[in-house]
């Protein structure tokens, strides 16, 4: 009876003291920074998000010139936070008016970047929304007329890093450009971050450049009837003068 | 080094493996009224009139040569929808077993008409059919008769209708708070307030059916 | 967007130093409840562990609501537990704030079109500060969250104020402008809930 | 019951011969109260960032180190420079902030020290309906002053201590006592289940733990023959560099058994961890501080930082010299009064601190045990062998020098009491530890044998 | 509220604490009804419900690879084998047919099975974890979260997303392995193991953690086949039974997983069945899962010259497929974590499933808590509770 006494405060000054050195090793450790691969803190605010890879499934991004409004992203997703229409432009293509993702709902499956055809919808390495800022235009916030302005890789990072900062606190050249790229006027509704591609301006415009294309199409074509009529007319006439003539010909021999 | 022998115990016997037909015909031959049917993709089950189902699931349990000593799982699904020939609108309860000593499966099924769901309960038989049990009672809608806690386990206690039958209508509100956001795209059309507890008789399609799915599932 | 006081207007030039130095101190530590429901409540653990460190901002989790600030909605709100999360937020005591983490919280998130028990959006029950997409979101995005609520925090008035509700005179409303076609999150009108009917 | 010389002093200066009873308080608020507040209390404070940042360090993280005094400072200039226009006064805190101190003061957390405290000033003073009203408020003050009152007899330096009292030990026992009323009292007053049974566990757990303390200070006594704490430090005096040999930890091993278990037995009474059931986190979600907010729990949070310091002060008070240095006297006693005075307090503010960090790294690294075990523990394990040390002090000191009463040794400095000198002092170690490891390793053969599974998790032989 | 509990009639008064939906140590939204004597329970009752996501109603609403991201809900601790555990099942529903059958490449085989298993053991880091916070061990608890920080960045890396991965598809896996994952994999293998060996000294062989978990809530062997419980509850008891082993599915029959059994480990107070046998068999899984990550890799077949991202998941044929399954039922399960992950999958030929029913582990774990909790201490749930690693969503699908 007494050996297990003895036993049990061995074993519990036993294991009190290994716990013991072992969290003094973890201190010790910690202080002079060798805290291993995994434990490295990381100050968020301070320092800039580590985003490991290039697969990272953040916030989606639409290219406006290659989406075709086909909704297959609307079919795949479970959620349905896709709010999307499409309007014709100039050479007839479907062009996206409006292309909202509801971030609210959305859960970063990946589904919808497999099913889109034209791989024109991709998913960023973006995840910070920042509100407060008046410059808090959301990374793919661009309205119509700036439609023409292509976006690579490298301006995306650069748009999301600029987009989040307040507008007063930027260069000039990068307010400059961004000014060219993100519309200080849109508004946020909760979760619906919307893209408007195709605004009724830009649908007038291009239904005025579709009729103009159909009026020059008419006109043309109208030039190349009359300018045919006109050859066979003139090819008429001549092939008449031809017989007069011939039969001018054939008449004096008939008199002489 | 990790997978020290087996502790010894009498679980551990040498498996007699049976295969389905055998169990079926050792079954059938203790209670004929058991039938050996197969599934549409050719998945052999047992199904039992629900009067019998106690006494077969004790012979499960108990016969030397079967021993189902683990029931894997015990769920349920409405057939109102299934193309199948004759079309049923019953209600089935199926029975997935599993036996450690011989490492044999079985399914056994059970069939009961929507309106009287009504099968006496196997949680005497494995315990944990006691939760399993209360699900299915909690989802689908069947009563299982002597079940000695049948409360709902899911939903709250409070909660109208059985949520996995086909033509099951979504709630409006609950606890006075709508169900869908304002402005929500799927805003289901003002159905009627059901009238207090009994579920509304014409169930209203709150929502439009899932995109260009086929025949089968009906609008949730 | 109500008016913002700005801290210019000289003849409140007291309060609101008394105000700054007070939610100076609100700001930098912010204990938050201990409220994992789901998904995001795995990535909550993983922000208060050694990686992302909230604790380095001086969050720490408190157990109770008497002793905490913020409530973090991490995870999924069903219908049966809506009148719970109404109840510890009653229970925090007054400087309280609530940050809706995930979307399904948000909105419902992934259970919001199918599902019939999950309720679509937590500030139906009560009203949220700080909106953070993500399913769930990375521990960043959680602590960008939390940066944006602390601008919510710094605006917070604690001195002279007898009858409005200190939150709204703030001005600065919810975090991602008002909800689709109506007054901001924050007012506790008629749309907003009053949680359940007695 | 003399007051000190310099209260009785001041006392007379204040109101001639003959002190008023208002003068003879003044007196003592100045002379003691005062500066132990000044060593206590700020203690007590950096205890809190003491806990998270040595906590911080071993989860292999960095704890507060974000939070600066940026906003005590801009309160200061706001207030300073009224008449500065508000971008001046900003750029000039900026500037104040960027000196090279202040950084160091952010990585350490003590800025968070102060947001913390600025935050529960502010949170609001929430009463719960069904509180027991006057005792919901009373607990957290009485919490406090049962943390405070030992230290009236706690000699912080040659002659700083209040009470030079004759049972200076008994009183601090059982002034500690009062702290159980306030946990009982928050427990019951919360009107709530969870503080109820919080409170519960904490009155049987201090008070079953009276008992070890209790007879650990006994030994003390028996060992240094008054109970007045002052002449306890004074009987551990030695002047030599070797001071330390002197100290009654060092004296025999049944000492340093007792000044273990009169420092487990105190981390108990303060429900520290492995001992903190009372507000166990996981099961009683707080314990009794469960339904306090803002100061009120932070007044609880302040007492159980003070006892820890009060703790500590015992431990080194009776076994590690009190305010003594380790390397002798003799440097000290040359240099002035009022400097030997704060060299003094700075050394026992030293062991103290000391004391509180070793009880922060206990607390990050034991689990908690449960109510029973901590019961068994107390009765089963330490009071036996309390008892074993007190037989064993009173057999060597019968042996050593042929009396028991420990009146005999009066002031002789602590070497030389053995009459057989160095050899006595060999003595009185090894005969103890040879029968310990006899007994050790007769146990060990036959309890000890750990399961294989569990020495290839432990990276043993695999 | 569930109010009509029947209260026997006891000696002395009976206090009915509520460990309530929100609280601190029942992992998630899980509510305990004690009723109990003072310190001593006298019955606690769960009640659930309380993150009931219909998950099961909507599989039946989304089509076959659209309810892949609900799997990942189902079990957000061990995401990965959960979609394992769906994906292998509406595989076999498909293969019931000749003409639907899909075969699934080798390599993504492989790469399913260490990714399951690099998911097992960040799974039985948060249950090992959250059992030591219980109990009062912070730091523990914070080492194995810093661990898991490792996992979460080679699945960050391989498919985008830390905890909902959505990666096993049908028909193969999502991506293919990024380029040097194979060393990232090792490395991080490496260090983990010893820093388990650290965590063990720091918590497992403490004696206060050890005898605050010996001898408490033991289970019979049969009783745990009665109640249904499985994974390592069921090996805690002493029953020999993994289905990775005993009914290999995907490439686990060649890999000879070991099964660590319950054997009483902590010696002379501990008894076969207890929660410390629970506890030590899910720190031998963790070992025996580095064992097969390493033997999987080595089976690794080498990548396609054009290293298609989706190998053998989202193919053509697995769409067309998908499109028009076989009518009829099937049930199959595969080993997650915290037990068999069974899924019964009816199918009526069209795109969206009939019935989608997964049963999980934790659910049939809280079956035996009204029985096991009789007389223990209050103390004590919290160690049953975290000894059985109850995930809720589990529980309430």
């Amino acid at each position: 009876m007494i050996l297990a006494w003895v036993n049990g405060i061995y074993e519990g000054v036993d294991s009190f003291i290994g716990g013991m050195r072992l969290t003094a090793r973890f201190l010790v450790e910690n202080l002079r920074g060798q805290g291993g691969a995994t434990a490295v803190t990381r100050q968020y605010p301070q320092e800039p998000a580590v985003v490991v890879g290039n697969r990272v499934r953040g916030h989606l991004f639409n290219k406006a010139e290659i989406c075709i409004v086909c909704h297959a992203c609307d079919k795949a997703c479970p959620v349905d936070c896709f709010v999307m229409d499409g309007e014709r432009d100039e050479n007839n293509k479907m062009r996206a008016s409006r292309f909202d993702i509801d971030l609210s709902k959305c859960i970063y499956c990946g589904l919808c970047v497999r099913a889109c055809p034209t791989d024109s919808l991709s998913m960023t390495t973006g995840f910070e929304v920042d509100p407060h800022q008046d410059a808090a235009r959301y990374l793919f916030r661009r309205s119509s007329d700036q439609l023409d302005k292509h976006l690579d890789e490298p301006d995306v990072v650069r748009m999301a890093r600029l987009a989040n900062q307040p507008r007063e606190g930027l260069a000039a050249d990068d307010r400059a450009w961004l000014d060219g790229i993100v519309n200080p006027a849109g508004e946020h509704l909760i979760g619906m971050y919307g893209m408007g591609y195709f605004t009724p301006e830009q649908k007038a415009k291009a239904d005025a450049e579709r009729e103009r294309k159909k009026k020059e199409k008419e006109a043309a074509a109208a030039a190349a009837k009359a300018a045919k009529a006109a050859l066979e007319k003139a090819a008429a006439e001549k092939a008449l003068a031809e017989k007069e003539a011939a039969a001018a010909v054939a008449k004096p021999e008939a008199g002489a | 080094m990790t997978s020290a022998a087996p502790a010894g115990s009498e679980l551990q016997a040498p498996s007699s493996k049976l295969d389905n037909a055998a169990i079926a015909e050792r079954v059938i031959a203790a209670h004929p009224t058991v039938a050996a049917r197969s599934s549409d993709n050719g998945q052999p089950y047992l199904l039992v009139p629900p009067a019998e189902i106690v006494r077969v699931a004790t012979l499960l349990r108990d016969d030397a040569a079967l021993r189902f000593d683990s029931l894997m799982d015990l769920t349920g699904w409405d057939l109102s929808k299934y193309p199948a020939t004759p079309p049923s609108s019953d209600l089935v309860v199926a029975y997935f077993l599993h036996s450690l000593a011989h490492r044999h499966h079985l399914t056994v099924k059970v069939q009961v008409p929507r309106e009287a769901a009504e099968v006496p309960t196997v949680s005497g038989v494995w315990a944990v059919a006691n939760y399993f049990e209360r699900e299915v009672w909690d989802l689908l809608g069947v009563r299982f008769a002597e079940h000695p806690n049948l409360k709902r386990i899911m939903t709250p206690d409070d909660w109208i209708g059985h949520p996995l039958r086909k033509d099951y209508a979504y709630p409006q509100s609950y606890n006075g708070v709508a169900h869908l956001r304002e402005g929500q795209r799927f805003e289901p059309p003002p159905a009627p307030k059901p009238a207090a507890a009994a579920p509304p008789a014409a169930p209203p399609a709150p929502r439009p059916p899932p995109p260009a799915s086929g025949g089968g599932a009906a609008a949730p | 967007m109500t008016e913002i006081i700005k801290p210019g207007n000289d003849e409140q030039v007291f309060t609101t130093t008394v105000d700054e130095f007070l939610a100076w101190g609100k700001e930098n530590s912010l204990f938050y409840l201990l409220f994992a429901t789901a998904c995001c409540g795995i990535e909550l653990m993983q922000t208060g562990g050694p990686r992302y460190d909230v604790d380095r901002l001086g969050m720490i989790p408190r157990a109770t609501p008497r002793q905490a600030d913020l409530m973090i909605i991490a995870g999924t709100i069903t219908h049966k537990m809506a009148s719970r999360v109404r109840t510890l937020w009653e229970q925090m005591t007054e400087p309280r704030w609530v940050v809706s983490m995930g979307s399904c919280a948000n909105s419902g998130g992934p259970f919001s079109k199918y599902s019939y028990s999950v309720l679509n959006g937590v500030d139906k029950y009560i009203p949220v500060d700080v909106y953070i997409p993500g399913c769930p979101p990375r521990p960043e995005a959680l602590i960008d969250g939390v940066m944006a609520l602390r601008e919510r925090v710094r605006k917070y008035r604690t001195v002279g104020i007898r009858d409005k509700d200190p939150h709204v005179v703030q001005g600065a409303d919810c975090a991602f402008g008002s909800h689709p076609g109506k007054a901001s999150s924050l007012e506790l009108g008629a749309s907003s809930p009053q949680g359940p009917k007695a | 019951m003399t007051l000190g010389p310099a209260v009785d002093a001041l006392a007379q200066w204040l109101s001639g011969p003959d002190p008023a009873w208002w003068a003879v308080g003044a007196a003592i608020v100045a002379v003691w109260v005062l500066p132990v507040l000044a060593v206590v209390f700020p203690v007590a404070a950096i205890g809190q960032i003491i806990e998270r940042k040595v906590a911080a360090a071993m989860q292999r993280r960095h704890g507060p180190n974000t939070v600066g005094i940026d906003g005590i400072v801009r309160l200061v200039v706001r207030l300073g420079g009224f008449f500065l226009p508000r971008a001046s006064q900003d750029r000039l805190v900026e500037r104040i902030c960027a000196l090279p101190g202040l950084g160091l003061l952010k990585v350490l957390g003590l800025g968070q020290l102060a947001a913390d405290g600025v935050k529960m000033i502010g949170k609001e003073d929430f009463i719960p309906a069904g509180t027991d009203g006057l005792i919901f408020r009373a607990a957290p003050y009485l919490a406090l002053t049962g943390a405070f009152l030992p230290f009236a007899v706690i000699p912080f330096a040659q002659d700083l201590v209040a009470l030079e009292v004759p049972v200076a030990a008994l009183y601090a026992l059982a002034v500690s006592g009062v702290t159980v009323i306030a946990l009982l009292m928050a427990g019951w007053g919360s009107g709530n289940k969870f503080s109820l049974l919080g409170g519960m566990r904490a009155v049987a757990q201090v008070i079953s733990y009276e008992i070890p303390v209790g007879l650990a200070i006994a030994g003390v006594v028996l060992w240094c023959g008054t109970m007045d704490l002052h002449q306890i430090v004074a009987h551990q005096y030695n002047g030599e560099w070797y001071s330390f040999l002197g100290w009654n930890i060092v004296q025999s091993p049944f000492l340093f058994l007792l000044a273990c278990i009169l420092f487990f037995g105190g981390l108990a009474e303060c429900q520290r961890t492995p001992f903190d059931m009372a507000e166990a986190e996981s099961e009683l979600v707080s314990g009794f501080n469960t339904e306090y907010s803002g100061l009120r729990w932070g007044m609880f949070a302040m007492a159980e930082y003070t006892e820890m310091i009060l703790v500590g002060c015992l431990v080194s008070t009776l076994f590690l010299g009190g305010y003594q240095s380790p390397i002798g006297e003799n440097w000290i006693i040359t240099l002035a009064p009022w400097l030997q005075t704060i060299l003094h307090v700075g050394i026992f503010a030293a062991k103290f601190t000391a004391f509180v960090v070793l009880m922060v790294w206990i607390r990050w690294t034991l689990p908690r045990f449960r109510v029973d075990q901590v019961m068994r523990l107390c009765w089963l394990t330490l009071v036996p062998l309390c008892l074993v040390c007190l037989f064993g002090l009173a057999l060597t000191m019968l042996l050593a020098n042929g009396t028991v009463t420990g009146a005999a040794f009066g002031r002789l400095p602590a070497m030389q009491h053995l009459a057989l000198g160095p050899v006595g002092y060999l003595l009185a170690w090894a005969i103890p530890v040879a029968v310990a490891v006899v007994l050790i390793v007769l146990a060990r053969r036959k309890y000890g044998q750990m399961h294989p599974a569990l020495r290839e998790l432990t990276g043993g032989a695999s | 509220m569930s109010s009509d509990l029947a209260i026997e009639s006891a000696g002395g008064e009976r206090m009915r604490i509520n460990m309530g939906p929100h609280h601190p140590a029942t992992h998630g939204v899980l509510r305990l009804i004690v009723e109990c004597d003072g310190e001593i329970v006298s019955s606690a009752t769960p009640d659930h419900g309380y993150l009931h996501r219909s998950i099961e109603k909507i599989g039946e609403c989304v089509e076959w690879p659209m309810f892949v991201p609900y799997t990942d809900r189902v079990d957000y601790v061990c995401a990965m084998n959960a979609n394992l555990a769906y994906c292998v099942a509406v595989e076999k529903l498909l293969a019931t047919d000749k003409t639907t059958a899909v075969q699934v490449p080798r390599r993504a085989e492989v790469i399913r099975v260490i990714v399951a298993e690099l998911n097992r053991i960040s799974s039985h880091l948060v249950a090992v974890g959250a059992m030591s916070m219980d109990l009062g061990a912070y730091t523990p608890f914070l080492h194995g979260i810093a661990q898991r920080e490792g996992v979460n960045d080679i699945f960050e890396k391989l498919c985008g997303q830390r905890l909902t991965y959505n990666y096993i598809t049908i028909g193969g896996v999502g991506f293919d392995l990024h380029t040097g994952a194979v060393e990232e994999i090792e490395s991080f293998l490496a260090q983990f193991e010893k820093e388990m060996i650290r965590f063990n000294k720091l918590i497992t062989t403490n004696t206060i953690f050890r005898d605050r978990c010996a001898g408490i809530a033991v289970i019979s062997a049969a009783e745990a086949v009665a109640y249904g419980l499985v994974g390592p509850n069921l090996r805690g008891s002493g029953v020999d039974w993994d289905i990775r082993r005993d009914e290999p599915y995907g490439i686990y029959g060649e890999l000879g997983v070991r099964v660590p059994v319950g054997q009483g480990y902590a010696g002379r107070t501990g008894k076969v069945g207890d929660c410390y046998d629970r506890f030590i068999v899910r720190l031998l899984e963790i070992n025996e899962s580095v064992r097969l990550i390493r033997a999987a890799l080595k089976l690794l077949p080498p990548a396609a010259e054009k290293p298609a991202d989706p190998v053998g998941g989202f193919q053509a044929d697995v769409a067309k497929a998908l499109r028009k399954p076989p009518k009829g039922e099937i049930r199959v399960r595969t080993e997650a974590p915290r037990g068999e992950m069974g899924y019964v999958i009816v199918s009526d030929g069209t795109k969206t499933p009939y019935r989608v029913r997964c049963r999980t582990g934790s659910f049939t774990a809280c079956s035996i808590f009204n029985k096991l909790m009789k007389g223990i201490f209050l103390a004590d749930i919290v160690t049953v509770i975290g000894s059985f690693d109850i995930v809720v969503p589990e529980i309430d699908r």
